[in-house]
């Protein structure tokens, strides 16, 4: 790779800060034409900081921003956008009532000669977009109701419309399926190509080394290091970012598998899955894996009782159980952990200790109302167990990093001392220490007996953490494996629905 | 802690409110020399009770991310129900009960089609706001029932024996006692605040939602049945258009008390506070003879700066902050 | 009760009553300010006060709301203005907050529209109230030859002088003369301009063979009359009832409508403001026979029920409504 | 300007599904349920009462809320954006005196310059409210609960006790709500030509203007469309100050329509104004919904008024009926909408 020799976006000893946190000390960074610059490090370590202020979001309180080579104060979204610079937020900020080909092109319509928004070539635009994105969403569907996935494809195709210079990518394949991200990578690799500067955050090491040109680590509002990406190992990456050795990414203890304790048989609902059969017994993981919108939250959906299932019957220690809702669900000892926390985990204008509590009021509430010493310990004792970073449990949920806002929805759940866990997605955009403690936690509580299903994407992580993978495609079970069958090619290949001969 | 709360007090709404009532009561007492009279006091409080009682659970509904415009229409109702039945002989005890139990049904219905439908409760409301109002007219046409007992309308113009405290406000202290510990104190209230917040989020930690909401709904209808009570007693009085366009006014309280329409934030203290800032100030006014537009001018302009007024002084600090030291605070806005 | 209840406040009066010389202080709550009607009564009343060298001034509701105006009865007593004069939205509810008023020595006149006998002293009576009703059905009568469908555009379905006027309507309406007319319905726009516009609109929708409209009220009839010229049935449908003569002007010159009547309003004003300073001045308690100066309307005596009559109402046409402004 | 993908990779355009577009008209088929119920009441009513359908009844339907749907317009661009306007009776009645006042004090004014007149002073009001929102961010519902209260308490002060007849105005005034237009070789009344035309405008501009589209974008999601770079302030003050100034014009036209005016002509005109808006369909949280929508809310439920008129009923069934006929209306409109998007759009499309 040869170096270009101007960069077209320079941050100079940048600082930031909000409140009391100080998201960002002094940080250096710089984009070249025709490279692809990795940003890592723990959650909360300014990332997300770093590319709202190149986006024009948020203002440093010190340092220069230079855009080809002229110091330029990006004091909006839209002077950003001017200026070349297209940026994929970490969480998707889409119009949810409006269509897919708008959204792409809000506030740019294609217009006719008279002015007028040009509806047809907008739709074919788009349609050309997704279609070289090999996406298969219509244009004219609303994003309301779209998987989170789904949003994240309509942000990139958004991105890729502006035909930026800049292109910054916040955690872009959090949520995408294994294909996807293949597809966005070559994307993102013919971008290189053509000269743009692209800027890729990410928590997943493979994506980085597969990618990235340049790497730099940060902890704490602080750059640790850049350098070529090729001159660091995964290794010393993981320690640049935590500070430490890490053990083990996936700790999967041995876990005394028990008697059965969910029953599953022939469940269906209309129209998203059908015929869903599995067991899960004390003590087990049960993966489930499969593409995205292969029906598995679908499932959980239906098993915690936010939706109805219209066939099939679900036994808890072998009684039949109606769950009709949530709550019911709770009295059986299943808990949720759900895929998207900022809508379905948080309250964010709670406090974490509110929020960690929330499922449980009812429970740490005397005659005379709530009882805020209890909360205060239940919540400082989970607070401390999950190394979640915060002023205090006192902190309002929405100031918490993307991975700090996870751990405190997996709190919520443990408090409730479930003896089911379904976890879906419970590692999507936490960072790589984090994650590894997710996994400890996960492997600890299987190993106190609690039956655990694990959704998850990340097929490195199904494979490692799951006593069982069930696979789904388009709403059947097309294979249940077990651990020392389960492999990366196996699990494609029904994941992909081709022939169940697995069964 | 307590340092931290006293502190979170001093910054908050309900302390703004606080000085903004004695601003009131300043005004009044330099205004007309009857201001400051208990007498006056007295008046000025019974005045008020119908519309406290109905904006203690205006103020749950508004957290909780709904609305119901249809209170006074269900006062209305529920004071003309009353006159009719007690005109066909029922005995007053028994016309209450059932003016409290239509009312409480009235509220189901709004809340069952709020809840089981999914319809904005906006629109709801506004619908059952005419139907209510309506049937009132269909139930009792052009008459109107005045011959309550003496017992009954002494209840309403009335005062605690020996005092000059309404009978209603003792009525209106103990339910907003009970409300305060509903929403400040009790696990509901927690609840409440997480379904304004974010529904969705709400469900999925087990909160039974739509249930809330019905509750509330219910509550709504029984306490506007109440007020309308007192009304009915206060005026001795059923008519079909009484209380007529009363929401409005409910609605502005617990506007003016800082209770946010979309939901999830507001306290009950900062409503009650803004209760009285209204009574006083329109009862200021009115001691001097200035007409119910101009009181209504004041009240709006009084709504309109009263969050106006914080968001002006906290930019010009921010913009300070910004200007003197480059190290400055978020210049994200609320 | 209520005969006690007079008593007792009547004896309040001569206890506190110390013969002339009290500062006339006196306060007229309309049944809404800002209405026509009412600010010609005030302008009558304020005539009357400069003749007798007292205080006027004008308080009440923005809209006919009988709560709002108990709100400025408690106000007016705590100031304590030495009289109250008052055209009730509701008769009873004003009734606990105006004996209270009377107890602390405030005299209350009503007028307009009356309160409850014992929660005032004296009711100034604008006109007869069967007087009217029958007459209305008389002039409607003639101008549509006692035939065809009428119908009746009322203020509040609540509102006492007009229920009261429509039952004598009704009453006119069944004598044999009249048979040939119908009454099929009546409406209430309550006295706003666009409900009575479009409460009327509905009439002949509804009705297309209706002959006649009668409004009691002074805003039903100018709006009844406007919607009648707007579908341009002036003419075809005859239309009369209780109107000021600057609202009507432009109705009776082009032919929609025919006869209207009223009492002078100022007079009324006028009437009650003398009526309640005489009460002031203990010059009268309030019982049937006692008289008073009413200055350019001379003596007038109180009737029964405490009622003072102002006299008949004027009838209005093309000939003689340039004559009169208000 | 327009941007395209022109850089990346072309891509064939895959075919066009039927089924595909059809999900994207669910705001179309929201208007469609609507429809549907309208068309329900008319059969039902017109059975009994034949005259229902008579070109003169259509026509008095229509009359009786064109003033309420030019101001009803204005609302759904303010509500579009998650704001709403609830002033919107006081600065109807507000301008409705100043106009008709102005003929009284000065007789011999330009029917042009009072209309003209009329609107300037509605485009204040609005343009007052539009500023206390955007630049005192000040919640609207706040804010025009406020000037709900101020502007009809302005009204109150100018007009004092004293009132505009029908005497007080000239003629020409009086013909703005009377007179009719020739279209199509018949007459039709001004005032539906003016409602109509306002509607089809702002319909047209609201779909084929990018500051149209971004009104939907801000009531979506007002973070992103900040995020996008929509000059969300400048778009909602501006929905402010049409709202503002459409209702100026309705004022002008209250004013010569019902020719009597006082302080307190078009009180609570804001609530029928809001009714009709949700009924058509736009969400009152902003983001979705048409012109279109609120024209057929407010055709409804003037719909319904004439049916229970001509249905003779007491009067003291209107108004239960008319609440009862509101949420009949909506809940209706909730299954059939849910049902039509259950049948055409089974499953969305992947
Ligand atoms: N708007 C805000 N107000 C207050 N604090 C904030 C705000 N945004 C971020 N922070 C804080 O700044 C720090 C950096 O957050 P940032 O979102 O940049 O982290 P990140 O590296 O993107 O983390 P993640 O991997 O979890 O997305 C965190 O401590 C966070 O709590
Ligand atoms: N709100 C919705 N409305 C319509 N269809 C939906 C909705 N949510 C999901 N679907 C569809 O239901 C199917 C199952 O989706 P689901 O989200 O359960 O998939 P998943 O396997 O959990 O994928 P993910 O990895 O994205 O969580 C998909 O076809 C999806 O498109
Ligand atoms: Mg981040
Ligand atoms: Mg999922």
């Amino acid at each position: 790779m040869t170096q270009p020799s101007e960069p077209i976006a320079e941050l100079i000893d940048i600082s930031k800060q909000f409140g009391t946190t100080q998201a960002l000390r002094g940080v250096d960074l710089a984009l070249y034409p025709g490279e692809i610059h990795a940003l890592v490090g723990e959650n909360g370590a300014g990332k997300s900081t770093l590319v709202k202020l190149l986006g024009g979001i948020h203002r440093p309180d010190t340092g220069i921003i230079r855009i080809n080579g002229t110091e330029t104060e990006l004091h909006s979204p839209a002077q950003s956008q001017h200026l070349g610079i297209a940026v994929i937020h970490q969480e998707p900020t889409l119009f949810p009532d409006l269509n897919v080909a708008e959204n792409v092109f809000m506030g740019r319509h294609p217009r006719d000669r008279f002015g007028r928004v040009d509806w047809k070539q907008m739709y074919q635009e788009v349609e050309r977009l997704l279609a070289s994105l090999d996406v298969h969403l219509s244009v004219y569907a609303p994003v309301r109701g779209l998987p989170v996935a789904d949003q994240q494809l309509v942000e990139i195709a958004k991105a890729l419309s502006l035909d930026a210079r800049i292109l910054i990518m916040d955690e872009p394949t959090a949520a995408l399926s294994p294909h996807e991200v293949e597809k966005l990578f070559t994307i993102t690799k013919q971008l290189r190509q053509r000269g743009v500067a692209i800027l890729f955050v990410s928590h997943r090491l493979e994506e980085i080394a597969e990618l990235a040109d340049k790497l730099t680590i940060m902890r704490d509002g602080v750059r640790v290091i850049t350098a070529p990406a090729s001159e660091l190992t995964s290794e010393e990456i993981i320690r640049h970012m935590v500070g430490r050795e890490l053990t083990s990414l996936f700790p999967k203890g041995e876990a005394q598998i028990g008697e059965i304790v969910l029953e599953v048989r022939h469940l269906t609902r209309k129209g998203v899955f059908r015929d869903v059969s599995f067991q899960l017994r004390h003590g087990e993981i049960l993966g489930f894996s499969g593409l995205v919108g292969a029906g598995r939250t679908e499932v959980a959906r239906v098993l915690f009782g936010i939706d109805r299932a219209d066939e099939g019957e679900i036994l808890i220690d072998n009684q039949p159980v109606r769950i009709s809702s949530p709550k019911a669900a709770m009295r059986h000892g299943l808990a949720y952990v759900p895929e998207d926390r900022r809508q379905q985990g948080l309250v964010m204008d709670f406090t974490i200790a509110a929020n960690m509590t929330l499922p449980i009021v009812r429970q740490v509430s005397k005659i005379g109302g709530v009882d805020r010493q209890r909360e205060h310990s239940i919540a400082t004792n989970y607070s401390q167990q999950l190394r979640i970073r915060s002023t205090g449990i006192q902190q309002l949920v929405k100031a918490l990093s993307g991975g700090n806002q996870q751990k405190v929805v997996l709190a919520k759940w443990l408090i409730t001392n479930p003896s089911i866990l379904i976890l879906d997605e419970p590692t999507r955009g936490i960072d790589i220490g984090a994650k590894a403690e997710v996994h400890r936690i996960i492997s600890e509580l299987a190993a106190k007996g609690l039956a655990i299903i694990l959704i998850s994407s990340e097929l490195p992580e199904v494979l490692a953490m799951s006593d069982r993978v069930l696979v789904m495609h388009e709403g059947h079970v097309t294979g249940i494996f077990e651990r020392d069958e389960a492999d990366q090619e196996r699990v494609m290949f029904a994941a992909t629905g081709q022939t169940n001969r697995e069964k | 802690m307590i340092k931290e709360r006293a502190k979170a007090l001093v910054n908050s709404w309900d302390a703004f409110l606080v000085v903004l009532l004695l601003l009131a009561i300043v005004y009044g007492s330099f205004r007309s020399p009857y201001f400051l009279t208990a007498f006056n006091f007295s008046a000025l409080t019974r005045d008020l009770m119908e519309k406290a009682i109905m904006a203690l659970p205006m103020t749950l509904i508004i957290i909780a991310g709904e609305i119901d415009l249809s209170v006074a229409s269900v006062l209305g109702l529920t004071s003309v129900l009353l006159g009719v039945l007690w005109n066909a002989g029922i005995p007053l005890w028994l016309c209450i009960v059932i003016a409290l139990l239509v009312g409480a049904i009235a509220g189901l219905l709004n809340g069952l089609l709020v809840t089981r439908l999914g319809l904005p409760s906006l629109v709801v409301t506004l619908g059952t706001l005419a139907l209510y109002r309506g049937l009132a007219y269909v139930i009792i046409g052009d008459q109107a029932v005045s011959s309550f007992p003496a017992d009954f309308t002494s209840f309403g113009f009335g005062s605690v024996p020996g005092t000059l405290i309404p009978w209603p406000f003792v009525v209106f202290v103990i339910l907003a006692l009970l409300f305060l510990a509903l929403l400040h104190r009790s696990w509901v209230g927690r609840q409440i605040y997480a379904i304004g917040n974010n529904q969705e989020a709400a469900r999925f930690a087990g909160i039974h939602v739509a249930r809330i909401k019905l509750l509330l709904f219910v509550l709504s209808g029984l306490l506007a049945a109440l007020a309308g009570i007192v009304f009915t007693s206060r005026f001795a009085s059923a008519r079909p258009d009484n209380a007529l366009g009363f929401e409005l006014d409910v609605v502005t309280i617990v506007l003016l008390g800082g209770v946010n329409i979309f939901g999830g934030r507001g306290t009950l203290i900062g409503v009650i506070l803004s209760l009285f800032i209204i009574g006083a100030l329109r009862n200021a006014l009115g001691l001097t003879n200035i007409s119910g537009d101009i009181q209504n001018i004041v009240v709006g302009i009084l709504l309109i700066f009263s969050v106006l007024g914080p968001n002006v002084v906290q930019r010009i600090r921010e913009a300070l902050a910004r200007r003197q030291m480059v190290a400055g605070g978020s210049p994200k806005k609320v | 009760g209520g005969g006690s209840t007079g008593g007792s406040s009547s004896g309040g009066n001569n206890s506190g009553g110390t013969g002339g010389g009290q500062p006339l202080n006196i306060t007229f709550l309309p049944k809404a300010i800002n209405n026509p009607y009412f600010d010609s009564a005030a302008s009558g009343g304020k005539s009357a006060a400069g003749e007798l060298k007292g205080t006027f001034k004008q308080v009440g509701p923005s809209s006919a709301s009988a709560s709002e105006q108990v709100t400025w009865i408690t106000n007016l007593t705590q100031q304590h203005v030495s009289a109250i004069v008052v055209s009730a939205n509701d008769p009873n509810a004003l009734a606990p907050a105006l004996k209270q008023a009377m107890s602390q020595g405030v005299k209350v006149v009503s007028y307009d529209s009356d309160v409850a006998p014992d929660a005032r002293q004296v009711f100034v009576n604008q006109a007869n109230a069967e007087d009217i009703g029958r007459t209305e059905v008389q002039i409607l009568g003639k101008q549509i030859n006692y035939t065809g469908q009428i119908a009746i555009l009322s203020a509040a379905s609540t509102a006492t002088n007009q229920n009261t006027w429509i039952k004598y309507m009704q009453d006119e309406l069944s004598k044999p003369q009249y048979k040939g007319m119908s009454l099929v319905k009546t409406v209430y726009g309550n006295d706003d301009d666009q409900t009575s516009f479009n409460d009327t609109l509905s009439l002949l929708q509804a009705y297309p063979n209706l002959k006649g409209i009668i409004s009691p009220t002074t805003v039903g009839i100018a709006a009844a009359a406007r919607a009648i010229e707007s579908v341009n049935k002036g003419g075809k449908v005859a239309l009369t009832g209780l109107g000021t003569p600057n609202q009507m002007r432009k109705y009776v010159k082009d032919g929609t409508v025919q006869q209207f009547a009223l009492w002078d309003p100022g007079k009324l004003g006028y009437l009650a403001y003398y009526a309640a300073a005489a009460l002031v001045q203990g010059k009268i308690t309030g019982k049937e026979g006692d008289s008073f100066d009413a200055g350019t309307l001379g003596k007038k005596t109180i009737g029964a029920n405490g009622a003072i009559l102002l006299g008949p109402p004027t009838i209005f046409s093309k000939d003689n409504i340039d004559q009169f402004n208000f | 300007m327009t941007t395209t993908s022109k850089g990346l990779e072309k891509a064939p355009i895959p075919p066009r599904s039927s089924q595909s577009r059809l999900v994207g008209s669910v705001s179309r088929i929201r208007e469609l349920g609507l429809f549907i119920v309208l068309i329900l009441i008319v059969a039902i009513v017109s059975i009994q009462v034949p005259r229902f359908l008579s070109p003169s009844n259509i026509e008095q339907i229509l009359l009786s809320i064109a003033i309420l749907a030019i101001v009803a317009v204005g609302e759904t661009l303010v509500v579009l954006t998650r704001n709403v306007d609830l002033s919107v009776g006081s600065m109807v009645g507000l301008t409705a005196f100043f106009v008709a006042n102005l003929f009284k004090q000065q007789p011999g004014t330009n029917l042009v310059l009072a209309i003209l007149l009329g609107c300037a002073v509605g485009l204040v009001l609005g343009a007052i409210n539009g500023l206390i929102v955007t630049v005192g961010r000040v919640p609207a519902i706040i804010v025009t609960l406020g000037t709900l209260y101020v502007y009809r308490g302005l009204d109150f002060v100018i007009a004092g006790g004293s009132q505009v007849s029908a005497s007080d105005v000239p003629d020409s005034f009086l013909n703005l709500a009377t007179a009719r237009i020739g279209l199509f070789g018949v007459g039709v009344p001004a005032l539906i030509i003016f409602a109509a035309a306002i509607a089809l405008i702002f319909a047209y501009l609201l779909h084929s203007t990018r500051s149209g589209r971004q009104l939907y974008a801000i009531g979506s999601n007002p973070e992103a469309a900040r995020l996008v770079g929509i000059r969300s302030d400048l778009l909602v003050f501006g929905t402010f100050m049409l709202s503002g100034l459409l209702c100026g014009f309705a004022g002008v036209l209250w004013g010569a329509r019902f020719a009597t005016v006082d302080a307190t002509a078009a009180t609570g005109l804001e609530l029928q104004v809001v009714a009709a808006v949700v009924v058509g369909g736009v969400n009152i949280f902003g983001g979705s919904g048409t012109i279109i929508g609120a024209m057929l809310g407010a055709i409804v439920l003037g719909t319904i008024d004439d049916a229970l008129n001509l249905l003779k009923l007491s009067q003291f069934w209107l108004q239960a009926i008319d609440g009862a006929a509101i949420l009949v209306a909506v809940t209706l409109d909730s299954f059939i909408t849910r049902w039509l998007q259950r049948t055409l759009v089974v499953r969305r499309q992947r």
